[in-house]
């Protein structure tokens, strides 16, 4: 047992790139042994349409953990994503009703209902002063409570040809996890070369540090609260296309779902460290087990253990010293 | 330049400042003097817009300024290098410099090799040599303070505060930061200097205001004034000796309680050996960086050792553990106050006694009426200044916890007490106590081991002093051996160059 | 009260329009789907977790087994309840090249786009238990949630002569099975202005949270109870023990509903509880299998294959609509837990939690 | 040391005394949790009068020992830094082994065994994680609670059935001339409990290194085993709340403490206990957990539907956790 297990303390400089190198390579790693495992278990794995399957099928979750990864670097966690996306997703299609001229506009007003109540999480986090946690906890229970108030049943529905949206496929690759490859490649940038970017790392390393720099710190807790209700909406949009309708438990999987592939792709829950890049491999390798798992033809409770031990697996490989 | 009156600042159970005025010109280096928790960084942070005034105003030139967060007191030209880090453990140096105000290309994006180029010129005329794209987290205490130091540097502010810049830095890099602010003065920045080190005052510093109790006391050019009627005013008493004489001679035969021999610790430590010996003050100097506290933590087992012994009171060590250490009667005051030595969220009685609850044992129950007790006798004794055994630690000035920190390992050894940087950010008054309880403690047969990086407190506290130099041990001196020049001498490089 | 039971002398409503309102006759035409054996059938299940579901699959296993000669695979993904995986699991069998799947869908409208899509594909759908909202599929294989909802709702009306309180004690609020047995059944209670719905209230499927509610709901109405209407067997037993709790004594317990699960059959008898119970029974799951089997062949089916639900009654609480199948006292096994399924089609000797299917996979 | 070497250094300058009185504000958010109880007790039994009849309480009180019992664990993990979603899983898995011995007054001891044996071992592989792989709490506990389920599926073959013998069902949900019988268990848990986290040596070795792990370890206690030791009780008493509340009800099934994994956070929250760990006590989680149960049990005799009863906690939580604003 030594301190420096613990603490920061310098052992040998220059680790930044090999850092990097390891946060990313675990999730590669894995992805790379599972697709091997995969091969041998069965040979219609390896096929390509196999595999454009599971890059189509990641799409949902990639996009929640991207709001989520944000809000994680910061030092934070937003637990209300699940019923926001319940919320959001029977709007949509209660308020669409198969009416094809409505689509514009209220998939419109659900991404911008979507950033409002974001924006009500951050803002109840900078003025409340209670751990994100929580507070999202407690936004998230109003919020599941508000979607049954609109309907207790699958609401309404959405025209023909909306669907293109979650199914739709061009030289069979699908455009819905194409747009968000693209979303994750632009956010990665911008979260590298821009401001914003970097004073999000910095809050979440040291949130004090950045109140006395004069960083914009509450204004940027808004934001990111704000992009995981923005990314949230999309996620319920996408989710209405892939489901034909809304439903009032839509999301309630992905509030906790949200993190794995967030952590499973390096993010230190304790904020400050990670990135999207890992984020989305994260998500493909959360896909790519699933497929893997049904290729495997053993029953569900082998299955949830072996999903529990891999994830357990792959998060033992980062060590964490803060808590989180 | 800037002029603040009447400032009042309340927080929960303590006024920390009740009228405090301070007012500097441009082109003057104005130094702000008090006792620990008098209130000169709360007023820092107030100037600063970290934290609003209860009452009082703020005029920067001749207008009256109200700030709404850090940001604007910020654009209004007020650079504040904090008590505190304000660094981004896992951004790199050139980031941590830029933060904020990154350099931008066409696009608008952030240009990350402007930065890198400029942060380097930067640290090149501070005169340090820092690998700017490194992590923050990785660089020793001394650079990340020059990577503060180099954050006022980037463009000229029109006020610049520095709140203890020199605490964890010495000789050399003091030297080079003292030509940069005299250089700045003479480009007619206003500069606020808070420290404790009086030489540094008297050495740099055109006035000086003295708070005390969160008022103001006096406002005085340094010039014309003497050591003695500062510390008077800081005080309000005399203090004749700051370095308290022995009351009887040290031992002559001391016992050998403590042997460490052949000490390696990663690059830092390349081998060293030390005794320490009952009843002695030992002192282990060195540049800030020479591994003296690497050296320091694997004695007391809290860094591994890849090679070496230790050996205490006649039982050899080849690893140890804190838990061993204890238990054989050494205590260790780092120099990390908060990341290594208190629990911030807990109070003062619970802090103190931490390091010898089994003091506070009564049957399976924890005393806490005699914990209470305890913390309310240090609490006296080390003037805390606070509410009470109950207050908690996160909301104490600097200085104070310091002496939280001291008070726990001076009741939990009965061998040695290792005590590093002991009187960092500790004000003169505390200073003198601190002293008083090192000398009480050897007295009563206790080794100390003091690792220091200001000379006249090696000098005027050591009975023996070892000097280390990047890893290793370059000499030792004996009493009248000790004198700052040959501490320096063994400290630095340019005598193993002759 | 009770008027003897002889068909002749049936006075209540017309049952089958109680078991479904708008019945018209469909056959569909499969000749498409015709294919030569050995079959490899793809089974996406919505979840496990209760023991109707366990059981329920068991059959369908049980079904292969008996079919291995032309089943040479059967493929069984489970989403755990979790639509966005029960989709995923559906485009993973149908790129598995499955020759049929049968789907059990998790909601209704959530897998309808997917499951339309496969069928596009040309592979053949047949809905099990849970069907989708369109009608792109083979078939449908149910016993009605509806039925299930207005029968007892019926019962509780007869029971009542019009006239009383009832408590709605749901599963989850929102999820399909609740709310497509309750719906109905507020429709027959609204027909009848002497009845008052107290309050409706949800046990998420659980005796233990439907205790607690239950209590609540004791401590507010008391004796004003008259009956409670229950979505499913599964949290009955948490609700008469409230009421036993709450001090009411053998006889003064209201009237409950429920459905296949043993406990409430063995209570109902011990604290002479009015009950009706109405069994949806898990050897549709076998069903399934042998219709898979004539679509494979290309032989008509119907649009749907409603199994018989087989309905009990506590003796002397039958009503004109509403009459015993069998006996009530036959029904409960007092050696088996209280979540035990009641009525299957495995035998004496099936024990869900030993049982073994050498099915093809 | 004796405390009598320190040498005593009298000041010569008494201290000006510029501590002012605690304001009210601080004692307000110090009792938040006990002032926003009984409000909600005041507010509840002038809304619905039914609220405040003893058999009521009686229930509340029965409804409310399971969440106190795991708040407890969860309280005592947070406070060393931690933070425990196993705890649910944890819950149904103890319950459901119970179920496997069916009899008399004999099978508690087993049933005991086996369940403590299923909570502390999860604990432990939950502490192993986080205290040695220095894995963050949030994921180690997430992934061993899909793996106890995963577990618990394949040890029941998807559908646990049963119940437990009869003098669990007394301890789960009996009353005694009017009073639960498992407060009794509370009680003997939590005054445990509390004394262990507020009045002994260990319990101030949980805080501080709840605190500032690093100077705990300089300090020389056994952090991990202190780390581990937090789980594992977590573990325990969760396994205790699953027989509890196994007891309460008659069947035993999937959904035994189902929602508890995040419940048991909040309540502990909302009482105070600090997220970052090393601060709050155990009285005011058990209070944050009486709240908890409160609000849902007045919304249903109020007779409000369930979405205002789900929006109703949500706004609880949130009001409760913003009485701790500190400035
Ligand atoms: N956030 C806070 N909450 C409560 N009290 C505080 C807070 N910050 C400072 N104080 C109190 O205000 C007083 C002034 O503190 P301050 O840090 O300004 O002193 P200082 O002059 O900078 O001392 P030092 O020389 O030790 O750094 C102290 O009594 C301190 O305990
Ligand atoms: N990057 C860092 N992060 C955290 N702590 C550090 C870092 N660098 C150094 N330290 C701490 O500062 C101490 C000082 O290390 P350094 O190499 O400067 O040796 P030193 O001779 O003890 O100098 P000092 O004068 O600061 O005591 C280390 O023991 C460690 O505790
Ligand atoms: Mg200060
Ligand atoms: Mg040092």
């Amino acid at each position: 047992m030594s301190i420096t297990a613990t603490t920061a303390l310098p052992r040998n400089r220059a680790r930044r790139l090999p850092e990097q190198v390891l946060r990313l390579g675990i999730v590669v790693l894995l992805i790379v042994v599972i697709t091997v495992l995969g091969c041998l278990v069965s040979d219609r794995f390896g096929t390509l349409n196999n595999f454009l399957n599971v890059y189509e099928q990641s799409t949902d979750l990639a996009l929640v953990a991207l709001g989520q990864t944000l809000t994680i670097l910061t030092g934070g966690i937003d637990l209300s994503v699940g019923s926001m996306i319940s919320l959001l997703s029977v709007l949509t299609s209660g308020i669409i009703n198969s009416n094809g001229d409505l689509v514009l506009p209220v998939c419109a007003g659900i991404i911008v209902l979507g950033m409002v109540i974001g924006l009500i999480n951050g803002i109840a986090i900078v003025m409340l002063r209670v751990h994100p946690l929580i507070v999202t906890l407690g936004t998230g229970a109003v919020l599941q409570g508000l979607a049954l108030l609109y309907t207790m049943a699958p609401a309404g529905g959405v025209p023909d040809g909306f669907d293109f949206l979650a199914y739709g496929r061009i030289a069979d690759i699908s455009v819905g996890a194409t747009i968000v490859l693209l979303v994750y490649l632009l956010a990665s940038f911008l979260m590298r070369r821009t401001a914003t970017g970097r004073n999000i790392y910095a809050i979440g390393d040291d949130r004090h540090a950045a109140v006395l720099l004069g960083l914009p710190v509450k204004r940027l807790t808004m934001l990111v609260y704000t992009l995981s209700g923005l990314l949230c909406a999309m996620t319920a949009i996408y989710l209405v296309a892939r489901f034909g309708s809304g439903q009032p438990y839509a999301g309630a999987n992905y509030t906790l779902a949200s993190v794995t592939p967030v952590v499973v792709g390096g993010t230190m829950l304790s904020g400050g460290r990670g990135g999207v890049i890992g984020t989305l491999l994260g998500a493909y390798l959360i896909a790519l087990l699933n497929d893997f798992l049904n290729f495997l033809h053993v029953s569900t409770e082998i299955q949830l253990v072996v999903q529990g031990l891999i994830i357990m697996l792959a998060v033992s490989a980062y060590r964490e010293g803060k808590r989180g | 330049m800037l002029s603040v009156s009447g400032i009042r600042k309340a927080f929960p159970g303590v006024q920390a400042l009740a009228g405090v005025k301070l007012e500097v010109k441009a082109g003057e280096i104005h130094a702000l003097v008090g006792e620990n928790g008098a209130g000169k960084s709360t007023l820092t942070r107030i100037i600063a817009g970290v934290e609003s005034p209860d009452e009082g105003e703020i005029r920067l030139g001749e207008a009256v300024v109200q700030w709404h967060g850090p940001a604007q007191a910020k654009a209004a030209g007020i650079h504040v290098i904090y008590q505190e880090f304000v660094l981004f453990p896992h951004l790199t140096v050139a980031e941590n410099i830029f933060l904020g105000r990154m350099p931008r290309n066409r696009l608008g994006l952030l240009d990350h090799a402007q930065a890198e180029r400029r942060s380097r010129e930067i640290l090149d005329r501070l005169g340090v040599s820092i690998d700017v794209r490194q992590q923050v987290r990785l660089l020793t205490v001394a650079d990340q303070q020059m990577v503060e130091i180099a954050k006022a540097m980037i463009d000229t502010p029109k006020v610049l505060i520095l709140d203890e810049p020199t605490a964890v830095i010495a000789g050399r890099e003091v030297e080079l930061l003292f030509t940069r602010l005299r250089r700045l003065r003479e480009a007619g920045v206003a500069i606020i200097y808070i420290s404790h080190r009086l030489d540094e005052i008297f050495a740099l510093c055109d006035r000086l205001t003295v708070i005390k109790d969160g008022q103001w006391i006096a406002t005085q050019p340094v010039a014309g004034m003497t050591r003695d009627t500062l510390i008077t005013m800081m005080v309000g008493r005399d203090l004749a000796h700051l370095f308290p004489p022995h009351e009887q001679p040290p031992p002559a035969q001391p016992d050998v309680v403590l042997q460490a021999q052949d000490i390696h610790v990663g690059r830092r430590v390349l081998g060293c050996s030390l005794e320490l010996h009952a009843g002695i003050i030992t002192g282990l100097a060195g540049m800030v960086g020479s591994g003296r506290s690497e050296l320091a933590m694997a004695i007391f087992g809290g860094l591994p050792m890849e090679r070496g012994t230790v050996t205490i009171a006649g039982r050899s060590f080849r690893t140890i553990t804190p838990g061993q250490a204890i238990s054989l009667g050494i205590g260790f005051v780092t120099e990390d106050r908060k990341g290594q030595g208190l629990a911030m969220l807990q109070p003062i009685g619970a802090n103190i006694s931490a390091a010898s609850l089994e003091t506070v044992r009564r049957g399976v129950m924890r005393d806490g009426r005699r914990e209470w007790q305890i913390a309310e006798e240090d609490i006296a004794s080390y003037q805390i200044a606070c509410r009470g055994p109950g207050t908690l630690v996160s909301t104490m000035s600097g200085g104070n916890q310091q002496k939280v920190l001291i008070a726990r390992w001076a009741r939990a050894c009965h061998r040695v007490l290792i005590l590093d940087e002991p009187t960092r950010g500790v004000d003169v008054g505390a200073r003198a106590e601190i002293y008083r309880i090192m000398r009480g403690l050897a007295a009563r047969g206790i080794a100390i081991l003091m690792i220091s990086s200001e000379l006249p407190e090696v000098v005027g506290m050591s009975d023996r002093v070892y000097v280390m130099r990047e890893g290793s041990i370059t000499g030792i001196l004996e009493k009248d051996e000790i004198t700052e020049e040959a501490v320096v001498d063994l400290a630095t490089h340019d005598r193993q160059a002759a | 009260q009770s008027q003897p039971a002889t068909p002749a002398g049936y006075q209540g409503a017309p049952r089958t329009e109680l078991f479904n309102p708008a019945l018209t006759t469909c056959i569909r035409d499969t000749s498409k789907y015709k294919k030569a054996p050995p079959y490899t059938i793809g089974f996406s299940n919505a979840g496990l977790g209760d023991s109707w579901r366990v059981v329920a699959l068991d059959e369908l296993k049980q079904g292969a087994e008996d079919h291995k000669d032309v089943i040479k695979k059967l493929i069984i993904t489970d989403a755990g309840h979790d639509d966005a995986k029960q989709v995923s699991d559906v485009q993973d069998l149908a790129s598995q090249g499955v020759d049929l799947m049968i789907v059990s869908a998790n909601t209704e409208k959530a897998l309808d786009p997917i499951v339309t899509r496969v069928m596009r594909q040309g592979i053949p759908v047949i809905m099990l238990d849970r069907r989708i909202s369109s009608d792109h599929f083979v078939t449908y294989i149910n016993a009605s949630d509806p039925m299930m909802g207005r029968l007892w709702a019926q019962w509780i009306v007869e029971k009542l002569h019009g006239k009383g309180n009832v408590v709605l004690l749901g599963g989850q609020a929102g999820s399909s099975p609740s709310e497509n047995r309750m719906n109905p059944a507020k429709e027959i209670f609204a027909q009848y202005p002497g009845i008052h719905i107290l309050d409706t209230v949800y046990s998420d499927w659980s005796p233990v949270k439907g205790k607690q509610v239950m209590q609540a709901v004791i401590a507010k109405y008391g004796h004003k109870i008259d009956a409670v209407w229950s979505a499913h067997g599964l949290q009955v037993p948490g609700s008469i023990e409230a009421f036993v709790e709450a001090g009411f004594k053998p006889g003064e317990i209201p009237m409950h509903t429920t459905a296949d699960v043993n406990g409430p059959l063995l209570e109902a008898i011990k604290y002479k509880v009015p009950m009706l119970e109405i069994s949806d029974p898990p050897s549709q799951y076998r069903t399934a299998i042998d219709v898979a089997l004539k679509v494979l062949s290309g032989a008509a089916v119907p649009c749907t294959y409603t199994v018989n639900s087989q309905i009990s009654v506590t003796p002397g609480d039958e009503t004109p609509s509403i009459k015993s199948d069998v006996p009530f006292d036959s029904l409960g096994l007092p050696d088996k837990p209280s979540n035990y399924l009641v009525t299957n089609d495995l035998g004496p000797t099936y024990d869900p939690t030993t049982a073994h299917t050498q099915y093809p996979h | 040391m004796k405390v009598d070497a320190i040498p005593q250094v009298r000041s010569l300058v008494t201290k000006s005394g510029r501590g002012s009185k605690p304001r009210l504000s601080d004692s307000i958010a110090r009792y938040a949790i006990y002032i926003f109880l009984v409000l909600l007790l005041i507010l509840s039994g002038i809304a619905a009068p039914s609220f405040l009849s003893q058999q009521n309480l009686s229930n509340l009180v029965l409804q409310t020992v399971p969440l106190a019992i795991v708040v407890i664990g969860q309280a005592i993990v947070i406070m060393t830094g931690g933070l425990d979603l196993s705890v649910a899983s944890v819950m149904a898995t103890a319950a459901v082994a119970g179920t496997c011995f069916a009899g008399g007054v004999g099978a508690v001891i087993e049933i005991l065994v086996v369940s403590l044996f299923i909570g502390g071992a999860t604990g432990l592989v939950n502490g192993l994680l986080v205290a040695k792989r220095q894995v963050s709490p949030f994921l180690a506990t997430l992934a061993s609670m899909i793996v106890l389920q995963g577990l618990r599926f394949a040890w029941t073959k998807g559908a646990p059935s049963g119940g437990l013998p009869p003098i669990l069902r007394v301890v789960g949900s009996g009353t005694w001339h009017g009073i639960p019988v498992n407060l009794a268990v509370l009680a003997v848990l939590a005054v445990a409990a509390c004394f262990i986290v507020h009045f002994t040596l260990l319990g101030r070795r949980f805080m501080i290194t709840g605190g500032n792990q690093v100077t705990a370890r300089l300090l020389g206690y056994p952090v991990d085993r202190i780390i581990i030791g937090s789980y594992v009780a977590s573990g325990l008493l969760a396994a205790i709340a699953g027989v509890v509340l196994g007891g309460y009800a008659e069947i035993v099934d999937n959904q035994v403490g189902r929602g508890f994994e995040l419940d048991s956070i909040v309540a502990a929250v909302i009482g105070g206990v600090a997220l970052s760990g090393g601060r709050g006590t155990i009285p005011g989680a058990l209070a944050g957990a009486a709240v908890l149960m409160l609000a849902a049990n007045a919304v249903l005799l109020l007779g409000l539907p369930i979405q205002f009863q789900i929006v109703l906690k949500g706004v609880v939580i949130v009001l409760a956790a913003a009485c701790y604003v500190r400035r």
